[in-house]
C-alpha cells in the first residue's frame, strides 16, 4: 500500500497548519467508519493525528434524536497536535440533531457542509428545531454548505442493483470523498481499504467507490471552494508507513502492552475482568486473541475478577485486571491481599466521573487518591499513569516490568478520555521493548519464601508446581524472612517499614520528568494523566505569548522520582492542573510542603487549552 | 486409586507440615485433615502439584497444617483465587477449604459460579452450622432455632442446604461426608482426586466450642446405621441397624419402609444412580432430613462433563 | 384483586413519571414497564407506598419511568438496598428489578440470600440473556454458543438456570412470564402484589440490540401455543396449538404425550401443584426445555411461610 | 448496695498513688470474671479504673499452653489514671503459662502471686519451661509469693458436697479475696454481688464466699504483706455510686450511644452488620435489645450489610453499620451511593492491624486515609475518632448528630484497644443528650429533593410512605435541585464542589480541641484515637520534667475544626504521634503545610509513656 501514498499535484493548494473536523450523524449513518478512514488517511500521509469518537448515550436513543447522534472528531497537522482539539474548524453534520449537538464546538467562521436531504419536519423536531436553521439566521456566524449528499448519492448509483436503503448507507462515502477532495488525500488508499473491507460484498465495493468519486468529484466541479487545503506534515516524528501502522486507543494500547510484556517476560498471560464502561475494552481486546499464551477470565464480578488475578499471579502468570472507579473500590481487599502476599499484579483502572456510578460516560481524574489509599492498613503500592493513548501502552508495559520486579501489585490510572481517543501507532518489535528478566526460585535447598533480594527487596516467586518449594501464602502477617505467620508485634512493625521501604524504593529507579516550555521560567506547571495534550499545548502558547511557563507531566505517581522535590522547588510558584478537586496537589504538598496551588475542572470533560491558558494567567496575575 | 506410581511412596505423613493445628481440642477439623492428608497419600500426585485454597475460619486454617503449596486467601473468596491458579496451570490439582459462612455467607456467589462453570476444582465445605472463628455467630446454615451470640433469640432464617445449592449450579461432583467416619470421607476425597470438574463436598464438622454435637443424631456411632442412609451408585437404598428399612418412591414421593412388610423385597427399593444426567432424584435426596427420612451421606453425583478453560 | 378500594381510581398513567423511557426502540422493557405499572394500578396500593429498587443496567432504569418512590442502587446490590427499606417500613411495598447479570452475575449472593430468608420483597429479574448496558457482554443466563463482545469465539459456560435457583434458594413464589404477554404478566404480578414473601419473578425480556429473537421460538405468537407450556394451579398440563398434547409422569420421568394416542387422557396428565410445600415438582419443571419439552411459564409456586422481620 | 460501700478501717494502711495489677491463667480459670469483679469494687470505692483483657488467639489452644492464657489488667487510682497501664505492680499467675506470658510486663520488684499447685512438670512443659521459675533463679528480681491455692481452697470447701474440679473453679475466688485484702475493698459488696450472680445455685454462692474469705483471711494472717495498701481515690471524677455505673467497653459504648441517638432523634435505628473481630460486638450488644424501635440484620456479607443500612436511611431509620478494615474495604462502593445520595449513616470502623487480613487481633490505626479516600471519584464525609472507650459513646452519638443534620455517611474510627478496654461510665438521661432535630419533608407543594437547607446545605430528607413527595434516588449525577439524573458537566462541577462545601463547612462549627500540657511550649504533640491516654500521660510526666510540652488530641479528623492551623502554628514543633505510618501527619502537611514530625508505632499495641517520652525527647534534642 506504501508506495501509493505520495502527495499529489500540491501546486495550488492553500496551506494549513492544522485541521479540526468532525464528522457527525445519525448512529447508523457510519460515522465512525468514515472518521476514522480519514484519519488513517491523514496519518499515513505524514500528519499527526488525534481522534475521539463521541458515542451516544449507554442505552440508545431513537434515530434523529440528539441523544443519538454518533461522532468523530480528528486533528490533524504538525508536531504540535497533542490533542483531539478543541474547535472545530470544520463539521460534517449529517442530519439536524448532529448539527445541533456539535455547533458549540465550530470556530466563529467555521465550514459546516450539511446533508439538507436529511433537514425534513420530523427530523427537525426530533432534533427539537422549531424552524429550520439552513433557513433561518442562526448559522450566519459559520461558512455552510447545504449538500442533498443523499440525493447525489441516489442519482450516482442508480442502475447499481442496490436499494434505496442500500444506496443511502453509502451517503457517508460521498462526504468522505468531498473531504479527501477538499483536504486532500490519496484516492488510490481509499479504493484498496475500500475493496479490502468489502471484498465479499463487490456491489457494495462498487457502489461505495462510486459514492466516494461523486463526492470528490463534487468538489472539484462544484466550486464551492477556491482550492483545496494542503495540511502541514510532522516534522519531528517519524511517520510509519508500513501496514503495521495502526490507529491505537488507550485500552488497546493497554491491552497489547500485557500481551507484549507476557511475551517478553515469556510467561502466560492472565486477564480477569468484568465488564465495566469505559474499561471494557481492555478485556474485549484480549478475548479477540486466541493462542494458548493468552487467558481471559469474564468473572462473575470484580471480586472474583481479581481474586482469580491474584491466583494466577501466584500460578506464575503475568497478571492482571481492568477495572473502572466502581470497581477499583470493590477491589481493594484483593489488591491488599497481593500487597501482603507480595504478588505481582496489573490493575488497569479506566477513570471516569464519580463518585458513586456518577457520570459512567464522562471523564475525570478522580480515583488517584483511591489507588494510594483505598485499603485497609498501610498498604503501598506503585502508581503509574498514562498520558496519551499510546502511553496506555508504555505505563502498563511498565508497570508489568516493577510488578514482576519488585513483587508488588501495580496501579496503572488510565481514564475514559484515553480509553477512547486515539493516534497513530504501532506494536513494538520484541526486542524494541525493555527486559522483564523473571526468576523463579527453583531451588530447594535453604528456601526462604520471605528471603528478599539486597537491591529491589522483593522476596521470590515459587509457584505451584515446583518440587521442594511448597509453601502457604495469605493475608496474615509474615515472618520477615520464613514467610510463616507471626503474631508478633516487632516483626509487623519489621514487615509494615519493609513494604513500604520495598516501594520508596523504587523512586531512586525512575527519571525525572522532562521540563516542557520555559526551564527558566517562576511558575512551574504540574500534570498526570490525560490532560497532557492541553497542558502541553497552553505552555507551548504561553511560552509564545511572552508568559514564561514551565511544564512537566508526571507518570509515576507513586513514588514520586527521586530529585522530584528538588526540582520543582526551583520554581517559586507551581500550579497543580487536574480534573479532580486536587489529589495529586495534595500529594505534592504532603510530601514536599509546597505551596502548590490547584486548577481544577470537574466537568467530565478534559481541559481546553484556552481554559488552562485562562485559569493560569488569572493565578499569575494574582500572585504577581 | 493410586494415579502416578512413581511417587506412590509418599505417606500421610509426608503431606503434614510441621506446623501444630491450632484448633480447639477436640474440633472435628482434625480428623477432616487427616482424611484429606490420606487421601492426599492415596492419591500419588506429587506435593508440589496439589495447591490447597482457603478462605477465612477455622476450617480454612488447613492448609498451614498441609505440606502442599496453600494460599489462605480471604473470607469468602477462596474459589475465586482457585480459579486463576487453574487456569494459570491447568496440571495443579486445586482443593478449595471452606466453611458454612465463608462458602455460603460471604462466598454463596463464588461457590455457586465455580460450579456453574464446572471449573476443575475440589471444595470442601466444612459444615459446622456456625462461625467458628469469630466465636460462635450464625451462619447460613445454622439450625432454626439455635441460640448463638447472634441469635440470642434463636435463629430465624431458613438454612441453605448445600447439597441442593451444589446440584442447582451444576456442580458435576457432589457428596456428603462427616467428621466421625473417616473411611467414608477417605473414599469420597479419593474419588474426588479423579474427577475431572465441579467437585463439591460437604462435611458435617463438629465445633465442640461453640455448637458442640450438632450432628450428633446422625453421625454417633450408635446412631449412625438407624439415622442415615449411605448411598452407593448402582446399589439399592438400604439401612437401620440390621439393614432392614429402605428408600421407596410411591408415585413421586420418597418413603421409608420396612423389608419384609407389606411385601416389600429389596427389588422394590430404589437404587441409587449417581451417574444420572438428569439430577431429579439426587434433588430429591438431598431434600431428606431426619427424623423424616435417614440423612443421606455419600455420593449424590457424579458425571462427566466439559471443563470449564 | 384490588386490595385498597379507596385508591383504586389510579390509573396505569398515574404510575408514570414524566421521564422518557431511553431504552432502544423496541426493547423488551417497555412491555414490562406497561404490565408493571398496571398491576400497580390493579393492587390500588397508593404510590407512596410502593418502592421500586434496582441495580445497574438496562433494566434497572425502570425505576426512573414509574412515579412511585425508587432507589437506583449499584451493580448487583439491590436486594440489599431493599431489605433495609423494608426492614425499616414493612408498610411499603417493596420491588427489585434486576437484569440477569446484576441478579445472578454480581448479585447472585444477594438474590440467594434474600429468597433463602423469605424476606417480603418482589424481585423482577429482566432476563435478556445478555449484558445490555455494557452493550453485549454474556451473562450467566447467555445460551452455550452465543458469540458475544466477550464471547467471541462462543459461551462455553453452562447457563443458570433462574427459576432453579430461585426454587432452591427457598423463594416462596416463583414464576416465569415473558414481555410478549401483558395479560399473563399482569396476571402473575398482580399475584405477586398480594403476597407475603419472597417473590422471584423471571420475565424473558428481549433486547433487540444486542440479542434480537433470543426468545422467539417459545414467545412469538404463533409458536406460544406448541412450544411453551402454561402452569395454571390445579389444572392439568396440556399445551399445543389445539391443546391435544400434555405432560405425565412416566416412573418419574416427565414425558410428552399425545391426548388421545396411547389411551392417554386428560385425566392421566400431571396436575399442576403450585401450592404444596415440596418443591420436588417444581424442581422437575424448572429443568424442562424446548425443544424436548414445551418451556413452562406461569407460577411455578406459592406458598405460605413465615416472613423474615 | 451503695451503703455498704464505706471504706474500711484505713488506719494501719500504707498509701498508693495507683496499682497496675494482671490476674492471668487459663481460659477456664475465671480470670475475666475475677479482673473484672476487682475493677468494679475498685471504682464504686471512688477510684479512677481502667481495664484491659487479654484474651487467647481466635482459636482455641490446649489447656496449659502459652497460646490459651486469658489475662485481666487493671489499673486503678486517681485522677491521673488514663490508660490501663504499661507496667504491672501486681501479677496473679494461676499456672506457669500465664507467669511465662506476663513476665516481661512486671516491674522490678513488683509482686507476683502465684498458685504453686499447677507448676507440675507437664505444665512447666506446656508453657515451655525447663526448669520451674519458682526454684531457679528466674525470678529474682521480683518479689513472688507462691501459693497453694489450689490445696487452701480445696482444704476451705472440704465438705461443701462439691466434686474435686467444682472446688477448682473457685480457686479464682481465692485469688480475689487475697487481693481485696492487699488493696482493701468491702467484703459486703463481693458477698451481694456473689449471691445475685449464683442465685440459682447457692452451693456454689456458698462455695465462693468460702473461697473468698479463705483467700482474705490468709492475707490477713499469713503476714506475706505487713500491711495492706489503701489506693488514691479520684478527686476531680465524680464518682457514680448508684447501680447505673458499670464498666463500659468501647464497643458497647458505641451500640449504646446508636440506640440513645435513635430515641433522642425518634428515630427507629437499624444496624446491619456482619461479624469481624474486633467490632462484632457492637453488633451483639444491638442484638440482646429486645424492642420494636431496634433492628439489627446480620447479613449476608459486609456488602449486603452496607447496601442494607442504605436502604435503611432511605427509609427513615438512624442506619448504622460497623465493621473493621477489611469489612471497610468492601464497603466503600455502597458509602459512595450514600454520599451522592446524601443520606444519613453511622460507620462505625473498628481499626485492627493490616493490611489485609493483618493481624486481625492486634491494634492498629490504620485506617484513616481508607476512611477519607477508600472510594471512586470525589467523595467527601466526616470523619471522627474516639480517644477512650466511653468516648466510643460521645463519638458516635455525635456521628449519628452529623449524618442527620447534614445528610451524610459519618464515619466513626474506633480501634481493637478501645474495642475492648473498658472504663466505669453511666449511660446518659436522655434530657443530658444533644438534640438531635430531624425534620422529614412532608410538603408536597414545590417539593424538590435536592434544594437545601441555606445553612448546612443539607437536603431534605423525604422517606418513603410520605405521599407526594415520590421521586427516585441513586447512583448517577443529580441535578442540583430537583435531584433528577443530570449529564450535564457544569452542573457535575456544581455538585463536586457542594459536596465538599457541604461538610467543609461543618468545620466551622466544631470546637477547637482542648490544650494540655504546657500551652506555652514550643513543642507540640498531636494524637488521635485511642492513643490518647498514653500521650496525655506522657504530656504530664514531661512537664512535670521540666519538658515543656503542649498536647492536644482530635477527635474530628475531616474536617479539622476551624482555627486549627492557627492554634498549630502557634508552636515552632509539631509532632504527630500515631500507630501507623503516619496518616494524620500527611494530612496536616498537606493542609496546613506545616512540617509536621512523625512518632510512629505499628506493633499492634498502643503506645506506652515511656515510648512516648523516649521518642519525643529525641526527637526534641534533634532539631535543637
Ligand atoms: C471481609 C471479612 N469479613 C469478616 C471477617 C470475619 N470472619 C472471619 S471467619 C468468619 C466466619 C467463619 O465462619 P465459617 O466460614 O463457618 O468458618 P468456621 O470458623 O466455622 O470454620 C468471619 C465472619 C473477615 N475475616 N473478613
Ligand atoms: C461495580 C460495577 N461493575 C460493573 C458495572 C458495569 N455494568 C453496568 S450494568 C452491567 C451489566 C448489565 O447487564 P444486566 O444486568 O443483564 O442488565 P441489562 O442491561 O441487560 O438489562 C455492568 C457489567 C457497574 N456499573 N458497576
Ligand atoms: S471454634 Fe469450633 S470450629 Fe473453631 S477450632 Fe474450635 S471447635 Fe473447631
Ligand atoms: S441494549 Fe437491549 S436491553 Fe438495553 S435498552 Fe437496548 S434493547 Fe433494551
Ligand atoms: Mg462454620
Ligand atoms: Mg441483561
Amino acid at each position: 500500500m506504501t508506495e501509493t501514498l505520495q502527495p499529489i499535484n500540491e501546486t495550488k493548494h492553500q496551506l494549513l497548519d492544522e485541521l479540526t473536523i468532525k464528522f457527525a450523524g445519525d448512529s447508523g449513518d457510519g460515522i465512525q467508519l468514515t472518521g476514522q478512514r480519514f484519519a488513517e488517511l491523514s496519518s499515513q500521509v505524514g500528519e499527526v493525528v488525534r481522534t475521539m469518537p463521541d458515542f451516544p448515550a449507554e442505552i440508545r436513543a431513537p434515530a434523529g434524536t440528539i441523544g443519538g447522534v454518533s461522532g468523530f472528531q480528528i486533528r490533524t497537522g504538525s508536531d504540535n497536535v497533542h490533542t483531539h482539539g478543541d474547535r472545530l474548524d470544520v463539521l460534517v453534520a449529517m442530519n439536524p440533531a448532529s448539527l445541533k449537538s456539535n455547533l458549540a464546538k465550530v470556530k466563529r467562521n467555521g465550514i459546516i457542509l450539511v446533508n439538507q436531504d436529511t433537514f425534513s419536519e420530523r427530523n427537525l423536531a426530533l432534533a427539537d428545531y422549531q424552524t429550520s436553521p439552513l433557513v433561518d439566521e442562526s448559522l450566519q456566524d459559520y461558512r455552510v454548505f447545504a449538500l442533498s449528499i443523499t440525493k447525489l448519492t441516489r442519482a450516482a448509483l442508480k442502475g447499481s442493483g442496490l436499494s434505496g436503503k442500500e444506496m443511502d448507507r453509502a451517503k457517508n462515502f460521498f462526504a468522505l470523498g468531498l473531504i479527501c477532495w477538499l483536504f486532500p488525500k490519496p484516492k488510490t488508499a481509499v479504493y484498496q481499504w475500500i475493496d479490502k473491507k468489502f471484498a465479499t460484498k463487490t456491489v457494495f465495493a462498487q457502489a461505495n467507490r462510486k459514492a466516494f468519486d461523486t463526492g470528490w468529484n463534487y468538489g472539484e466541479t462544484a466550486e464551492l471552494f477556491a482550492t483545496p487545503y494542503e495540511i502541514k506534515k510532522a516534522t519531528k516524528l517519524k511517520v510509519d508507513h508500513t501496514s503495521k501502522n495502526q490507529f491505537i486507543t488507550g485500552n488497546a494500547a493497554a491491552a497489547s502492552a500485557l500481551v507484549c510484556a507476557a511475551r517478553k517476560a515469556g510467561l502466560p498471560l492472565f486477564l480477569g475482568g468484568y465488564p465495566i464502561t469505559p474499561a471494557t475494552e481492555v478485556m474485549q481486546e484480549l478475548l479477540k486473541i486466541k493462542a494458548p499464551d493468552v487467558k481471559v477470565f469474564q468473572a462473575e464480578d470484580e471480586i472474583a475478577a481479581i481474586g482469580s488475578t491474584v491466583g494466577a499471579a501466584f500460578a506464575g502468570a503475568l497478571a492482571a485486571t481492568s477495572t473502572s472507579g466502581p470497581g477499583l473500590a470493590l477491589m481493594g481487599e484483593f489488591i491488599n491481599l497481593a500487597v501482603i502476599a507480595e504478588l505481582p499484579l496489573v490493575i488497569i483502572n479506566v477513570q471516569r466521573a464519580g463518585p458513586s456510578t456518577g457520570l459512567p460516560t464522562k471523564t475525570e481524574q478522580s480515583d488517584l487518591m483511591q489507588a494510594l489509599w483505598g485499603r485497609n492498613g498501610e498498604s503501598p503500592l506503585p502508581i503509574l499513569a498514562a498520558k496519551t493513548p499510546q502511553d496506555c501502552f508504555n505505563m502498563t508495559y511498565e508497570a508489568a516490568r516493577l510488578a514482576i520486579h519488585y513483587m508488588t501489585p501495580v496501579i496503572v490510572l488510565s481514564d475514559l478520555y484515553l480509553s477512547a481517543s486515539a493516534e497513530a501507532w504501532h506494536e513494538p518489535e520484541q526486542q524494541e521493548l525493555a527486559e522483564i528478566p523473571v526468576h523463579f526460585a527453583t531451588q530447594a535447598e535453604g528456601f526462604k519464601p520471605y528471603q528478599r533480594n539486597d537491591d529491589t527487596l522483593a522476596r521470590p516467586w515459587a509457584i505451584p508446581g515446583t518440587p521442594g518449594l511448597e509453601h502457604i501464602t495469605g493475608g496474615l502477617e509474615k515472618q520477615w524472612d520464613t514467610g510463616g505467620v507471626s503474631y508478633d508485634g516487632e516483626n509487623h512493625e519489621r514487615m509494615v517499614h519493609l513494604r513500604a521501604q520495598k516501594i520508596a524504593n523504587i523512586a531512586k529507579t525512575l527519571p525525572l520528568p522532562p521540563v516542557y516550555g520555559n526551564p527558566n521560567a517562576s511558575v512551574l506547571l504540574i500534570g498526570w494523566g490525560s490532560t497532557f495534550g492541553s497542558l502541553l499545548e497552553a505552555t507551548e502558547q504561553m511560552n509564545q505569548q511572552g508568559d514564561a511557563v514551565a511544564f512537566i507531566h508526571l507518570q509515576h505517581l507513586n513514588p514520586f522520582p527521586k530529585g522530584l522535590a528538588e526540582s520543582i522547588r526551583q520554581y517559586s510558584k507551581v500550579v497543580v492542573a487536574e480534573n479532580n478537586l486536587g489529589q495529586l496537589c495534595q500529594m505534592l504538598r504532603a510530601q514536599f510542603l509546597i505551596d502548590a496551588q490547584l486548577i481544577s475542572k470537574v466537568q467530565g470533560s478534559p481541559f481546553t487549552v484556552d481554559e488552562v491558558i485562562l485559569k493560569l494567567k488569572l493565578m499569575m496575575e494574582k500572585s504577581s | 486409586m493410586i494415579a502416578n506410581l512413581a511417587s506412590s511412596e509418599l505417606t500421610r505423613q509426608d503431606f503434614l507440615s510441621n506446623c501444630d493445628p491450632r484448633w480447639c481440642p477436640g474440633c472435628g477439623c482434625f480428623s477432616i485433615l487427616r482424611s484429606l492428608t490420606t487421601s492426599f497419600a492415596n492419591a500419588g500426585i506429587p506435593k508440589e502439584r496439589q495447591v490447597v485454597v482457603s478462605g477465612i475460619g477455622c476450617s480454612s486454617r488447613l492448609p498451614y497444617y498441609t505440606s502442599a503449596y496453600g494460599f489462605h486467601t480471604l473470607h469468602g473468596r477462596a474459589p475465586t483465587v482457585a480459579m486463576g491458579i487453574k487456569l494459570t496451570n491447568p496440571e495443579l490439582s486445586v482443593w478449595i477449604v471452606s466453611g458454612d459462612g465463608d462458602a455460603l455467607a460471604i462466598g454463596g456467589n463464588h461457590t455457586m459460579h465455580f460450579m456453574r462453570r464446572n471449573s476443575d476444582l475440589k471444595m470442601m465445605l466444612f459444615n459446622n452450622q456456625i462461625y467458628g472463628l469469630t466465636k460462635g455467630q450464625a451462619s447460613p446454615t445454622s439450625p432454626p432455632g439455635l441460640k448463638t451470640k447472634s441469635t440470642p433469640y434463636g435463629v430465624t432464617d431458613n438454612p441453605v442446604r448445600p447439597v441442593s445449592l451444589a446440584l442447582a449450579s451444576g456442580a458435576t461432583f457432589v457428596a456428603r461426608v462427616h467428621d466421625k467416619d473417616n473411611a467414608m470421607m477417605e473414599a469420597v476425597m479419593d474419588e474426588a482426586q479423579q474427577h475431572k470438574g465441579a467437585v463439591f463436598i460437604e462435611i458435617l464438622m463438629n465445633c465442640v466450642t461453640f455448637h458442640d454435637g450438632a450432628f450428633d443424631h446422625v453421625t454417633a456411632k450408635k446412631e449412625r446405621d438407624s439415622h442415615s442412609l449411605q448411598l452407593k451408585h448402582g446399589e439399592p437404598m438400604i439401612f437401620g441397624q440390621e439393614r432392614e428399612k429402605g428408600i421407596i418412591d410411591r408415585q413421586g414421593q420418597l418413603q421409608v419402609v420396612e423389608i419384609g412388610q407389606s411385601g416389600i423385597t429389596e427389588r422394590d427399593l430404589l437404587v441409587h444412580d449417581a451417574y444420572s444426567e438428569d439430577t431429579a432424584l439426587a434433588h430429591r435426596l438431598a431434600l431428606l432430613e431426619y427424623p423424616d427420612f435417614p440423612f443421606p451421606f455419600g455420593i449424590f453425583r457424579k458425571v462427566d462433563a466439559p471443563v470449564y478453560g
